[in-house]
């Protein structure tokens, strides 16, 4: 089944992609899905806990299986609003 | 109401008269701007990312929050994306109300909120150096 | 710091413009606005009458006062006077400063200060009526 | 001696004047000023103790004597700023 990964900020510096089209294994967690991005882009940063993941433009937990056609994104933290803390 | 995630300067202006009602007393607004220093560092310019969609769906989210949470009129939110100079605008937020009290708590709580939630990235670029600010806000994960 | 009373209408860019500066991160700011009903009455229009130089004058000790219990930057205030219809500003505060919520404090202290001091007065119109509105604020008999 | 008398607002209205030139006895106080004027102007509300005076653009007791040249406003409570209370 496909799924889109869409890379923001931080990934797409790591990436060089905004974008990137695979064919994923049915029942694949986002986490098991990032853990294999990584393999295939090296920078890409280990966040730990601090990771979140988003299918079809909804934050879902670690352990989110996905479903053909989805959507997937990863979250660092934001820091968007103002540039006055 | 009316939510913007755009790569156009900001005005104030069109929000301010998007939100005016012919029973708004009062109008609370916040502009966030870059400024030209932080933790030390001379910035020469930020960058903003975003993940427009879900952006704008977070962004409605907390307008709704605050509209049901306070009695005001109405609310604007726009987030500029893109490259900011110093002393331009990243964030607009505007509310009216008929009562100024509910104005500014329900501006200042959506600019606290929108932080948190809105998947938009800064990064700060430096003589020397640039880098993604990770960890101002953490999203909170919950069945929406 | 500008402090203007002035018949002409009132457009906020030009002192979100004068109070920004280079290290300010935030901006807040308050418009008053003629709304179209008080205490029940449909307001036709209002009219503000003001002691200028003497308004002036307490405008610009509440601007020190804000600027010497907060961390901003800079403050702007500026009320209109004479004949406002619905929708019209009346009043405007722009602070600008380093981080955020003592832009939001300052703004809202500075608003619930003026409407304390300012000798500056609104009369309501509306349908077969009219009144000067007198009693919500008292001015503080202190020695200066 | 001389003093200005500036009227704004309701004493604008109940006056028809916005400034008034009197010739004035050494001494006299701003409440015993308000006092003579009612006289003149018998449309001059009392309003008792939320009256306040000014002298000179300063704010001053009620016991406050007049010298030459003063310029006496009268200020009822103040109503300025916004019109959402």
């Amino acid at each position: 089944m496909k799924a889109t990964v869409k890379f923001f900020a931080a990934f797409h510096d790591m990436t060089g992609r905004r974008e990137l089209d695979l064919e994923v294994r049915e029942g694949l967690t986002v986490s098991e899905l990032y853990h294999d991005l990584r393999a295939r882009f090296p920078r890409l940063a280990d966040y730990g806990g601090s990771l979140l993941f988003t299918v079809n433009a909804e934050y879902v937990p670690a352990d989110h299986a996905l479903h053909d056609g989805d959507e997937v994104a990863f979250i660092p933290p934001v820091s968007g609003g103002t540039h006055a803390h | 109401m009316l939510i913007s995630i755009t790569a156009d300067p900001l005005d104030p202006q069109p929000f301010i008269e998007h939100v005016r009602r012919d029973e708004s007393g009062a109008v609370a607004l916040f502009l966030g701007v870059v400024r030209s220093s932080n933790l030390g560092r001379r910035v020469l310019h930020l960058e903003y990312d975003a993940y427009p969609q879900m952006a704008e769906k977070k962004l409605r989210q907390v307008a709704e929050e605050i509209m049901t949470r306070w009695p005001i009129s109405d609310i604007a939110i726009a987030h500029r994306t893109g490259r900011l100079g110093v002393g331009e605008t990243s964030l607009v937020v505007v509310v009216s109300s008929p009562h100024r009290r509910e104005a500014f708590d329900a501006c200042q709580h959506a600019v606290d909120r929108i932080k948190e939630v809105a998947p938009i990235w800064k990064k700060e670029v430096w003589e020397g150096g640039e880098a993604w600010i990770e960890g101002e806000g953490q999203p909170t994960l919950h069945p929406e």
